[in-house]
């Protein structure tokens, strides 16, 4: 039996955001959350022509300036100082989430509290009684994108599962979630439920089995076996 | 590379399908994508639904596509104008349906279908017979009539100058319904007179982003208006 | 008794047009449909700032151009050539509804071919069953504008009224005129029903009103004399 | 002659009244009409609504607005965010009402607002709490909630160059919000960085036509961000 109580490390944040620009082909548009999701920009090789969208009407974003060129007026959702590649625009609040609401955007990649077997989303409260909670654009892209995939640890600091079942915080949307990069794998949601497709180095289908509070469903060609 | 770019019109054409929904760019002839409707009556789709400002004129472009029967239907704000000559044959021999719809209500259901919008309540045509069978309501005293999105399969756009995203500004009243109906269409398909290099738009003045477009086809002035 | 087989000639088209121009303020945006409105503009004096607004997405509308200058990708909503003044801007159609819709026209001025003394208008199709009846821009100025006024013959070519009690025609909107321009005279529309403000040149309150299918209200201080 | 300039702060301000309703431009402080929220501060109307992306951080702009007491209630997508010290104390203490709105509504919501749609139905927010108790509906089979239209009495608008009519440009992502809420108001006031003369405006790089906007104070960078 393993040892549940030693938690295997599997990818750094770094390496999570890498593997998912992995999947990130030539031509998409691709809006992504704060969190590890801002992090998979500078993971997409400057060669494959990925267009980086932002809720606050910027298309074509491009990585970090150099503390000494910042301009105070070009900055993302998360309100840091970003960078316009050629062929960039600017639109304004409503056709942002007009590119957004419309089904425009190939992908959206966002951090998650927790994701449900049936592609439930929530990422934006932890209190079903915080009426202060701050939603942002999240509500938008996880209705909006035509892909919606999530990027977290797969666990909580505690070691408490955050692919569950159902959700027990609130939702952001619902069976929205399509696929979920974490630590540990990456797992799509299906018809049947969470399936597993790759883990980890050295991270085996049981420890991830075990840090996942549902059942996880192998690929067909592994159950064969 | 993105590379939206097509080199005949035979690329920009493929894949549009029998039934389609098409929006048409343009108010009147300015803004018209005259050269992709010639391309489409070659291409040969049929059985088409039309939506565009008006029902074409003359003999050419959008009044020989219905003329080949190639139109089931037709919706537009104003039909009959000066030389819509085939439309009235075809639509007093009922043989194209049509729809009337206001023209900000046209444009907005566009509009509606591009950004994710199901339906709107819209103060245009209340208490005449264009809101009759509609849903109304009331909203702070005002009536109001719910209007649904319009989407299409395919829109044809005229644009003046394009880069290979598919970044596009329109030239002065050219612009018309051809920005709203780029954002509403699965298959966006622009010709644009001018192909510049990439980064030579001012992103502040773009008027359609690259997100929009799907092809771009180059099609100079002398070309589109022979 | 006056003869009212004779029609007093009144104002010409163009003289309507030049009494609507004095009626407009510097600063105000304004539409004009199509015919007697159209010709408006050519009498707002170039010193008095006047932005027209066309509905294919033109504000700041100049006069027509000479025939050796015409631009042909900048049209009118009559499709006619025109010209951009200095601080003119070209929006696209949505956005120049949103313009109509959205109550910012101080002014739109419209063809009838009747007005109700409750303000309804009717200017779209004279038939109840042609179902083919072009309506373009009208319902959504009639129903958007902050305010309507109609410039029109005072009766049809065969001498009947277009000032009626109730519309024959089907509506363009209902109670949306506030005021009426003929060759005969100018009529606000009131809630006791069509008011005379003034009349042409030579032209009688009574023959307007023999001309006119519905009671005419005199101003208060006329009705004193 | 048009001239919607203003020379001082003191008739930017004139006629805010006490429960207005106003709309502040801004994606945290890029777009943020400093000058002018300052302005409102000294012009003292209270018992504002205000609607804007954020609700202030720090102690002064918004913040302080709040913090003297003059916001009833504020309308925003992103209320909790880093500094927002002022907000979550008179949260907390009850001393100010909050509606949460998802950011693309809320913009949705503005714009229609200024085009004259009542209400629409959007996707967003269905399943969740921000959609329980509100109308929805099925289109196409799928699921839509009906979102009202949120007008302002005062819009504060920031741009970077504005013309006597008061056509507007804005600056890279400082163009945000603004746009849409400079549709909205009765009253539309913009700070602009630069004042430019009629006509120097490329008519098709104009964001905000001047129909929208009422008046135009000119407030240099420096002076904006002091």
């Amino acid at each position: 039996m393993p040892d549940t109580r030693t938690a295997p490390a599997g990818l750094s944040r770094s390496a999570i955001a890498c593997r998912i620009a992995e999947d990130i082909p030539e031509g998409w548009y691709v809006n992504l959350g704060i969190g590890i999701p801002t992090l998979v920009a500078d993971y997409v090789p400057p060669e494959r022509e990925v267009v980086f969208h932002s809720e606050n009407g910027v298309l074509g974003i491009g990585p970090a300036p150099s503390p000494d060129s910042v301009d105070p007026w070009l900055i993302n959702a998360g309100k840091e100082p970003v960078t316009l590649r050629a062929g960039g625009a600017f639109v304004h609040h409503a056709d942002s989430f007009a590119i957004i609401r419309g089904g425009h955007l190939d992908l959206c990649v966002l951090g998650a509290f927790e994701v449900a077997e049936n592609g439930d989303l929530a990422n934006w409260t932890t209190g079903r009684n915080d009426a202060a909670a701050a939603v942002g654009g999240a509500m938008d892209l996880a209705a909006g994108a035509k892909r919606l995939w999530v990027a977290m640890e797969h666990t909580t600091k505690e070691g408490a599962p955050r692919l569950v079942s159902r959700c027990s915080f609130p939702l952001t949307a619902p069976a929205c979630v399509l696929r979920v990069y974490t630590n540990l794998a990456v797992i799509d949601v299906t018809p049947e439920g969470f399936l597993l497709l790759e883990t980890a180095p050295g991270v085996s289908f049981e420890a991830v089995q075990e840090r996942t509070a549902t059942r996880l469903h192998r690929p067909q060609t592994a159950g064969s076996r | 590379m993105i590379d939206k770019r097509v080199a005949s019109m035979a690329e920009a054409m493929a894949g549009i399908r029998d039934g389609s929904v098409v929006l048409l760019g343009g108010f009147g002839d300015v803004g018209q994508p005259d050269a992709l409707i010639e391309g489409l009556i070659a291409q040969g789709a049929s059985n088409l639904t039309v939506v565009a400002n008006n029902a074409g004129r003359g003999r050419t472009g959008l009044a020989r596509l219905m003329e080949l029967g190639r139109v089931r239907r037709i919706v537009c704000s104003f039909p009959r104008s000066r030389g819509s000559v085939v439309f009235e044959e075809l639509y007093s021999a009922g043989r194209i349906e049509l729809e009337i719809v206001p023209q900000g209500t046209l444009a907005e259901r566009i509009r509606a279908a591009g950004a994710g919008v199901a339906a709107f309540f819209t103060p245009t045509a209340v208490g005449t017979r264009l809101a009759e069978n509609k849903e109304q309501r009331s909203f702070n005293g005002r009536h109001y009539v719910l209007e649904h999105a319009l989407p299409g399969d395919v829109a044809l756009i005229e644009a003046w100058r394009a880069d290979r995203f598919g970044n596009l500004t329109y030239r002065e009243s050219a612009r018309n319904f051809n920005p709203v109906m780029a954002m509403a269409a699965r298959l966006t398909i622009v010709q644009a007179q001018h192909l510049v290099e990439l980064g030579t738009l001012d992103p502040e003045a773009i008027v359609t982003p690259g997100i929009f477009v799907s092809r771009v086809l180059h099609v100079p002035y002398a070309q589109a208006k022979e």
